[in-house]
């Protein structure tokens, strides 16, 4: 296992961004998913959406060049790159739902063998709601859940989630720590293999069934 | 010749117990601070707010839920504003959660004169509770209807007297679509000017949709 | 009867132009209701929507200031005054059908007692299409028939409209050169009549049933 | 670095005998003329062809319909062009009347991965024929269903290299809803300029959707 969770979290979000290619459109949640944008490939120009209503979302301002009215959708201010736009909530949401954006990037409660993943409620506990979650993994064209592979020592990808749903059968890819598995029409796939891990851990760590691809890599982080 | 102005007791007029409000912003960017402000001294209780977040505490929209004067939200996130879970919990305040792009679907039927649209987006999930699925295509939809208003607060970066809207950068979101679905619509103006000040293509909200202007007093 | 077609014309555009109040919405239809815009009152100002996408329209451009990028839903260069502005077609029907449009002009080819009215097809003969109408006559607060109270002899205003229909029960108030007509839940109420013509040669010209109203009033043009 | 501008070759081999192209304009006005001479220069035959009006007999998509290209349209208004009428009583051409309103919402939802959308236009006429009524309030609405292509031509006032369109005036009209709903999406120039020299509140078309951008030869 990788104990450290930021170099954890950092093998994730490398990982998921060598997954880009050239001026693709691509929309990245709150958290894990916004490192990914540290660790795009040089030359590689991704678009990024915020579903707030901007494209060509670029780093946050230097000091001093804070604009309150150029921000993110975790209300955290941003720049723009000069390709990029503003558009309102409507607009924003026809690029999601309309199957524009290329990838969608975000984390999960729980995410399972059939590509359902929960992401938004913890009845009883937790609920700050979907947000435009379940917009983004419907309309996006691959959704990639970035995920710790466990949570306090439990499993995070299952058989079947049990938290209210986010969305069913979407997920295309997910990425943790210690693997990438593709979701595919017969189940779950683990596809790369971080080199610090095993198999055998791996299985003793995912609580979902799984098939080992013939053509298993090592994970290039 | 617009005569589209009003004071703060003009506007104050406007706002009734139980009343149902619909508030600019995403997480306090784009959003009328002047006139919650207006609604907080108000006093007015019983609202039902829609909003795409309730925002934090001290800011925004989420101001009015911290001082009790919700009934219920109609909103999509409420994880920045720890007041409106609390009362959620407590059974004092009714939270209706929807997907952001179907909020903003459904205000925009509102104020477009559509009977609803129907989304993917929430079906095999608890959203689709109590709703109306349409099979197109062999693609299941639900059939989500539209939301209106009884007052839309919003926010303008630059507003003409004639009641054109310009937004800059992200502070549109939801204010023009909002500015469609209400009976009554109060811009702030951040800057107000003249008719013929503003590009006429950028303006994102045609001045008819406008009832009645507020001059911001925003730091 | 008023003979004289342009003198007919003219004066239903008076009339109509009297009907609307300051800042109000409006919508002219291509041709007799384009013509309502010069005869606006002096004070009254009328914001003008033009399907195509502005609002604020303003009249036709001096020679030599034509701009091809300023065109009305006819087709034609016109120009746009300080108070207007631009947008796209599902702006300008979301504007048109969501009720924010205060009055919507047309002309018909016949309308009749219960409000129908039907602009767009004679079948087999002539099918221009229906445009913008059929969304302008839901959406359009009130929507104002502007038409010649016959054609070669013909009565247009009728028990039933036989043609294909734009929509039904739409119409509130419809303006010939001989009187005005509110389309009211018992029917149809003759309100106005012009000073030029008599109730029985209104009758005579008339398919459709009507009452006069007790409060009937000489058309003031 | 976004390798979006074509020549002259490589849009006519975009072209295909019975694709399903979209034509942005209004009588005319913002209509991507350079790339309709090359659709006629093509031959392609057999063409659905949809847009707001078939415009004029020498003038915009009018000219698709004049040069026989199309077996189908799908608009709102043919009046302009006698060609239009002769051909459908003619039975060469098969014309599909959409209500203007119903067009654009049509292509919108295509273009925002909506299923449909439920109108009030049209209801106790013909064009409800065929189509699923659905009460909602007590208000009928027709199911309207979107309406994609397999390429979408539109004229764009000024471009950047990102892809980015700025409209002027009333040449927007169908322009941005049409370069959401189709495969592939080339927009015609009139201005090409480098990115960063278009103010990003003005840009109605987000550079991503369009796929490709051809320099515009009108004079």
């Amino acid at each position: 296992m990788i104990e450290d969770i930021e170099l954890a979290k950092n093998i994730i979000a490398k990982r998921i961004a060598r997954e880009f290619k050239n001026n693709q459109l691509v929309n990245l949640g709150i958290g894990l998913p916004t490192m990914v944008a540290n660790h795009i490939p040089q030359g590689v120009n991704v678009i990024l959406q915020s579903e707030n209503g901007m494209i060509g979302m670029g780093p946050a301002p230097e000091p001093g060049k804070e604009n309150p009215e150029v921000t993110n959708a975790g209300g955290a201010m941003v720049t723009i790159l000069p390709h990029g736009c503003y558009f309102d909530s409507a607009t924003s949401f026809a690029l999601i739902r309309g199957k524009h954006v290329e990838y969608t990037v975000l984390g999960a409660l729980e995410v399972d063998q059939e590509g359902s993943l929960a992401s938004w409620i913890i009845p009883g506990k937790k609920v700050p709601g979907m947000g435009g979650a379940m917009d983004l993994v419907v309309g996006a064209k691959n959704v990639i859940v970035s995920t710790l592979h466990t949570e306090r020592g439990k499993p995070k990808i299952l058989k079947k989630c049990r938290l209210p749903l986010t969305a069913r059968h979407v997920v295309n890819m997910i990425v943790t720590e210690l693997g990438v598995f593709r979701v595919t029409p017969g189940g779950l796939a683990l596809i790369e293999i971080n080199k610090d891990t095993t198999i055998d851990e791996i299985r003793a760590n995912t609580e979902a069934d799984f098939i080992v691809s013939d053509n298993l890599k090592t994970m290039e982080v | 010749m617009f005569d589209k102005i009003i004071n703060k007791n003009d506007f104050t007029s406007l706002i009734k117990d139980g009343m149902v409000i619909m508030v600019g912003g995403f997480l306090g960017c784009g959003t009328p601070e002047t006139l919650i402000d207006l609604v907080l001294a108000s006093g007015a209780k019983n609202l039902t707010l829609i909003c795409n977040d309730t925002s934090f505490v001290d800011r925004g929209v989420g101001r009015l839920v911290a001082a009790k004067q919700a009934a219920k939200v109609i909103t999509s996130h409420i994880g920045t504003n720890p007041e409106t879970g609390k009362q959620m919990v407590e059974g004092t305040l009714n939270v209706e959660l929807v997907p952001q792009g179907t909020l903003a679907e459904r205000i925009r039927c509102a104020g477009a004169g559509l009977g609803g649209v129907l989304t993917p987006t929430g079906v095999g999930t608890v959203v689709e509770e109590g709703k109306q699925k349409i099979t197109v295509d062999g693609h299941e939809y639900l059939l989500e209807l539209p939301l209106r208003a009884d007052l839309a607060i919003i926010n303008g970066s630059s507003v003409d007297k004639a009641g054109n809207v310009v937004y800059n950068a992200t502070t549109r979101n939801f204010n023009p679509l909002m500015a469609m679905a209400a009976s009554v619509v109060v811009v702030e103006a951040e800057k107000l000017v003249e008719p013929g000040a503003l590009m006429p293509e950028l303006v994102m909200t045609p001045g008819p949709l406008v009832t009645h202007i507020f001059k911001s007093e925003k730091r």
